[in-house]
């Protein structure tokens, strides 16, 4: 990378299983005044916006529309990006490292809760010719994907039970998680059976929330009072369609972690990495996640926030509050080096991930 | 550059004749959107007969459609305001076509509406009736033509359309 | 500034109204070919960028990842980006980030829409672009902003519909010399005017077609790009800006956010007197008067006064400022996103002398490629140059 | 002045409601016309990657190369992966579940996605199958009824 960049504010909406409150537009607000207020800059500042959002998740076409106002960045470089919230990170990233912009607010949201046909939103997401016709549950290429993952691994269901049931746990310690609960993994064996062998209690269930955060270049972020810095970033897609991606690995996080791990410098991924806040949008992809990062025997330092099992699933927001989660730990002093990573859902392929140190190496 | 590489060009004979395999799907893509501080109060005072605006106390600007923050300033904003039932026709068309493109003799008469009693240039989308369309003119005078109170459901067409004031 | 940023190769589908291939089918379609004609293969390709509006055209939702295959995103990082009609000439300035930043030698930039996909027709698509709660309800169709806009342009300087009208006519017959054109043709004003009345003051022949297409380019670092080729395009400078979504808001009878978008493109290209040191444009002209309206916003014309040059001649192929030489969305067609990708195929075409019949007869120094979208919203400005 | 409430009017409902027609494609039309006709499943062989896209494709996502040879592929193969669906897209239980199965056919790399046929509990990853078509074929997927095992 050319130019080290930062983290210099970070503010977050507390993630809610439905928030009839505020609109979209007043719950980002709020969380854009944090971000700036915790940056100590005003919006006058921002030099450009990257938002991370899809048409079908708001319900409007050429949803970028409604980006700036709330973001206080009328007038001003804004793009939208249909990706999550880390590939705005990665973007964001470059952006300053083009030398022609200090400082660049990333914003993702979900108001998940204000979709009311989210499997057929899900379904029109499968291809039309091969795909779609099958009329399957779209939650059917979890089951599939699962299966052989299992298969593969050597892992059982049980695991995954033991996954989803840890995260729920966490979540009990993290204030602004939405689906906190002391369960057991006997609980999680006992939900009902959605796509064999995936269980209810392996999903992750929707939730609204929205994060804002403030990136800035190292000659800004130096004088910022605690810049969390980026050390590298990464993102990749395995192939779309369902007939040619391998089904038993996350071939598209092997490929995006190669790239940020040369950038950050990391030889050892377990070793070097206090943190990881990775993919759980099914109990299953946090195996699958940490196998593709070459992060094994790292079960103590995996989604103490609760990831999204706990905290909920906030859409194209989801690795944002992975950040979020990872920034805070960061300035708290639990992690010198911490990774978040995201997946799309199905039926993508589509991961981002990033590395965050409390210095820059 | 080279001849373009493909894009095969079909009629509507290929389809109708099934010269080519297609699929069709109609998503079911619904949504009940939180309309939250600003905009649920908006619409209550569209039922009750009122058009709402806010105030941002720094900017010194009185918005419609009506929101939570100012954009500018990026505070809060401070008042509601109620508005006059008059404006200004900013600018105005006579569409001819539906927004699903199925043709109209008499033409429908979308305009922007700066609302009396708003900051200048601060208006609102809706619609001109009860007058000759080859009439209208960008800068006349208009009042609103609202529905029955017990007709009104809280929406923008409580306000059935803006009648030029002659 | 970072890095110097090239275009090397560029590729091409028709525009039609109705394709065979599929989305994924078109996009391999130009971003093959844009490899072929930068003479570099698929493994050379660090990153994928893509660019398409709207989900309800192509009739998927998440189409990005849809469509990343087909843009060559296998195992590659890839993103798709969009700022609504504006995503065209968006999707190079987003290839110029990971570029410029060092963080990739090389990328794919693709665009794709398939508009025919969307039934009963495309427009149906556009009553989703109003607000959800506050315009929705009055039933509004895309052909009202651009009359409302248009009638305001109009009304503020005085326009008359004989002036704007001229652009269809220029344009469509730029046209003609285009390969992938679907509307090339010979009209006279009258003609323009006397077609049906759409949403007035907006004619049927006045409006660009909806349409299927595919566009890409490849975009390199410096050293890269004169390894590959001695002609690299350079993109010297790039600007975007979005404006409030609160549109019935501002003025609309002049694009401030084209202005905001041409001056960052401008600065960073070291251009300081745009009207004098753009050798040629391609602004956006999704109908006519947009590209007038685009002229003045890019400080090409006088505000007001774009419509005069164009009648003096000014703006054709071989007048002092070209404009839209290809053809513009008038004339080839409006795939959405493909088609500013089409604008700045064409600044690479032109800027290498590989325009064929359209090719513009002086010497070329900058052109600048433009978009516009959104609710009358986005600019996004390429000032693309040969070595001055 | 007495500001209405904003509790009535707390959330508005709306829809995008657009329709799609999707054509299949250069591709696609090459593999619908020989399930339909000849009860074929036609692949599309990529000699550099060594790889064998089922269904037909007109270019290699590994490679990017054009694919301009297709050719048959078996109508037996291994499953590669398979799950039970309990629901269906609006909920409802499917008693017994629907099986859909990922099976690789013999001389493809890629996997077809389709019903598992048969009862449930025999299914198992690796197990051998075989297309079953359809005795009405139109020119779509649904020309295969699904895979039986063997």
């Amino acid at each position: 990378m050319t130019g080290n960049v930062a983290i210099i504010g970070c503010g977050y909406s507390p993630v809610r299983v439905t928030t009839p409150e505020v609109s979209y537009r007043e719950l980002t607000f709020e969380a854009a005044s944090r971000a700036y207020a915790d940056a100590h800059i005003s919006h006058e500042e921002i030099q450009a916006l990257v938002c991370c959002e899809e048409d079908f998740f708001e319900g409007v076409s050429i949803s970028d529309e409604y980006t700036p106002d709330q973001m206080g960045c009328v007038l001003r470089p804004v793009e939208t990006v249909t990706g999550d919230g880390l590939h705005g990170v990665g973007v964001a990233t470059m952006i300053i490292q083009t030398g022609e912009i200090d400082i660049v607010a990333v914003e993702a949201h979900s108001k998940a809760s204000n979709i009311l046909t989210f499997d057929h939103i899900t379904e029109y997401a499968l291809d039309p010719i091969w795909n779609r016709p099958l009329g399957f549950h779209p939650e059917f290429v979890a089951g599939l994907e699962m299966n052989c993952f299992l298969n593969e691994s050597g892992l059982s269901v049980a695991d995954c039970d033991v996954i989803a049931a840890k995260n729920r746990r966490n979540a009990l310690l993290n204030p602004i998680a939405a689906y906190p609960a002391r369960l057991s993994a006997d609980d999680i064996a006992n939900s009902p059976d959605l796509c064999t062998p995936l269980r209810q209690g392996h999903v992750a269930q929707r939730a609204d929330g929205v994060v804002v955060l403030v990136l800035a270049s190292e000659k800004l972020a130096k004088k910022a009072e605690r810049p969390v810095w980026i050390r590298g970033t990464g993102w990749a897609n395995e192939s779309p369609t369902l007939e040619s991606r391998p089904w038993g690995e996350d071939a598209a996080t092997k490929a995006a972690a190669t790239i940020a791990y040369k950038e950050a410098g990391i030889k050892s991924p377990s070793k070097e990495i206090d943190r990881f806040e990775v993919d759980d949008l099914y109990a299953y992809r946090e195996a699958m996640a940490l196998t593709a990062l070459d992060a094994g025997k790292v079960g103590d330092r995996v989604n103490l926030s609760g990831g999204s099992i706990g905290m909920g699933h906030t859409l194209d927001a989801i690795g944002l509050y992975r950040t979020a989660m990872c920034v805070e730990a960061i300035r708290n002093g639990d992690a010198k080096t911490a990774l978040a990573h995201s997946w799309r859902g199905v039926p993508t392929t589509s991961v981002a991930l990033s590395i965050f140190s409390v210095n820059h190496g | 550059m080279k001849e373009p590489k493909l894009g095969t060009a079909l009629s509507s004979e290929d389809f109708k004749k099934k010269r080519v395999f297609t699929t069709s799907y109609k998503p079911k893509a619904e949504y009940a959107w939180d309309t939250g501080f600003a905009i649920g109060h908006y619409l209550e005072g569209l039922k009750e007969g009122k058009l709402l605006a806010r105030s941002c106390k720094k900017c010194g600007r009185i918005l419609i459609p009506p929101r939570a923050f100012c954009e500018l300033c990026f505070r809060p904003t401070d008042d509601w305001i109620e508005l006059e039932h008059t404006g200004t026709i900013n600018t105005f068309s006579l569409c001819y076509i539906t927004w699903d493109m199925r043709k109209l003799t008499d033409p429908v008469i979308p305009s922007v509406i700066e609302i009396d009693g708003a900051t200048e240039g601060c208006g609102i989308m809706h619609m001109i009736g009860g007058v000759d369309p080859k009439a209208i003119q960008v800068g006349m005078k208009v009042e609103a033509v609202w529905k029955p109170a017990d007709e009104r459901e809280g929406s923008i067409t409580d306000i059935k359309h803006w009648r030029p004031i002659l | 500034m970072g890095k110097r940023v090239a275009v090397v190769g560029a590729g091409i589908t028709k525009f039609v109204r109705r394709a065979q291939e599929t989305p994924p089918e078109l996009c391999w379609a130009a971003a093959s070919q844009a490899l072929e004609s930068a003479g570099m293969s698929f493994d050379d390709i660090d990153c994928v960028i893509h660019g398409t509006a709207p989900d309800a055209f192509d009739g998927v939702h998440m189409k990005g990842e849809y469509l990343s295959a087909g843009s060559g995103a296998w195992r590659k990082p890839y993103t798709r980006t969009y700022v609504g009609g504006g995503t065209g000439v968006y999707a190079p300035i987003h290839a110029w980030k990971h570029l410029a930043s060092g963080k990739f030698r090389t990328a794919l930039v693709v665009c794709e829409e398939k508009m025919s996909s969307c039934q009963p027709h495309p427009q149906g698509a556009f009553i989703t672009i109003f607000d959800h709660t506050t315009e929705r309800a009055l039933g509004p169709n895309l052909l009202w902003i651009f009359a409302l806009e248009q009638q305001r342009y109009m009304a503020v300087h005085g326009i008359t519909n004989e002036e704007i009208a001229r652009v269809a006519v220029k344009n469509k017959h730029n046209a003609m010399g285009h390969p992938s054109a679907q509307l090339g043709a010979e009209l006279t004003v009258d003609e323009v005017l006397e077609s049906e009345i759409m949403a007035y003051p907006v004619h049927r022949l006045m409006v660009s077609p909806t349409s299927d297409g595919a566009a890409a380019v490849i975009m390199t670092n410096e050293d890269v790009a004169k390894s590959v080729t001695d002609q690299p395009v350079w993109v010297d400078g790039v600007g975007w800006a979005l404006d409030t979504a609160f549109w019935t808001n501002r003025d609309l009878y002049y694009p401030r956010y084209v202005e905001k978008a041409a001056w960052m493109a401008y600065n960073m290209a070291g251009i300081k007197n745009p009207a004098e040191e753009i050798s040629f444009a391609e602004p956006y002209d999704p109908f006519c008067y947009k590209e007038l309206h685009h002229l003045e916003g890019l400080q090409l014309a006088p505000k007001g006064q774009a419509p005069k040059l164009l009648a003096e001649g000014y703006f054709d192929r071989d007048g002092k400022l070209p404009s839209c030489p290809s053809g513009g969305l008038l004339g080839v067609g409006n795939p959405i996103a493909a088609a500013g990708m089409m604008k700045i195929c064409e600044l690479f075409w032109q800027l290498r002398g590989e325009a064929g019949e359209r090719q513009i007869k002086k010497d070329l120094r900058w052109g600048v490629a433009q978009a516009w979208g959104d609710l009358m919203q986005v600019g996004t400005v390429v000032v693309m140059g040969r070595d001055g | 002045m007495r500001v209405p409430s904003n509790q009535n009017y707390t959330a508005w409902r709306g829809s995008i409601p657009v329709g799609s027609l999707y054509t299949v494609g250069l591709a696609g039309q090459m593999f619908l016309e020989a399930l339909k006709e000849k009860g074929e499943i036609l692949g599309s062989p990529c000699k550099k990657c060594d790889k064998v896209y089922v269904p037909t494709s007109i270019f290699c996502e590994s490679c990017f190369a054009e694919l301009k040879e297709h050719k048959p592929v078996k109508s037996e193969g291994k499953v590669v992966s398979f799950t039970l669906c309990h629901y269906d897209i609006d909920g409802n239980v499917l008693n017994p579940p629907r099986i859909a199965a990922a099976v690789r056919l013999d001389g493809a790399t890629s996997v077809l996605i389709h019903d598992g046929l048969g009862e449930p509990s025999k299914w198992e990853i690796g197990a051998r199958v075989k297309v079953k078509l359809a005795t009405n074929r139109e020119g779509s997927i649904l020309d295969i009824e699904g895979f039986e095992l063997i």
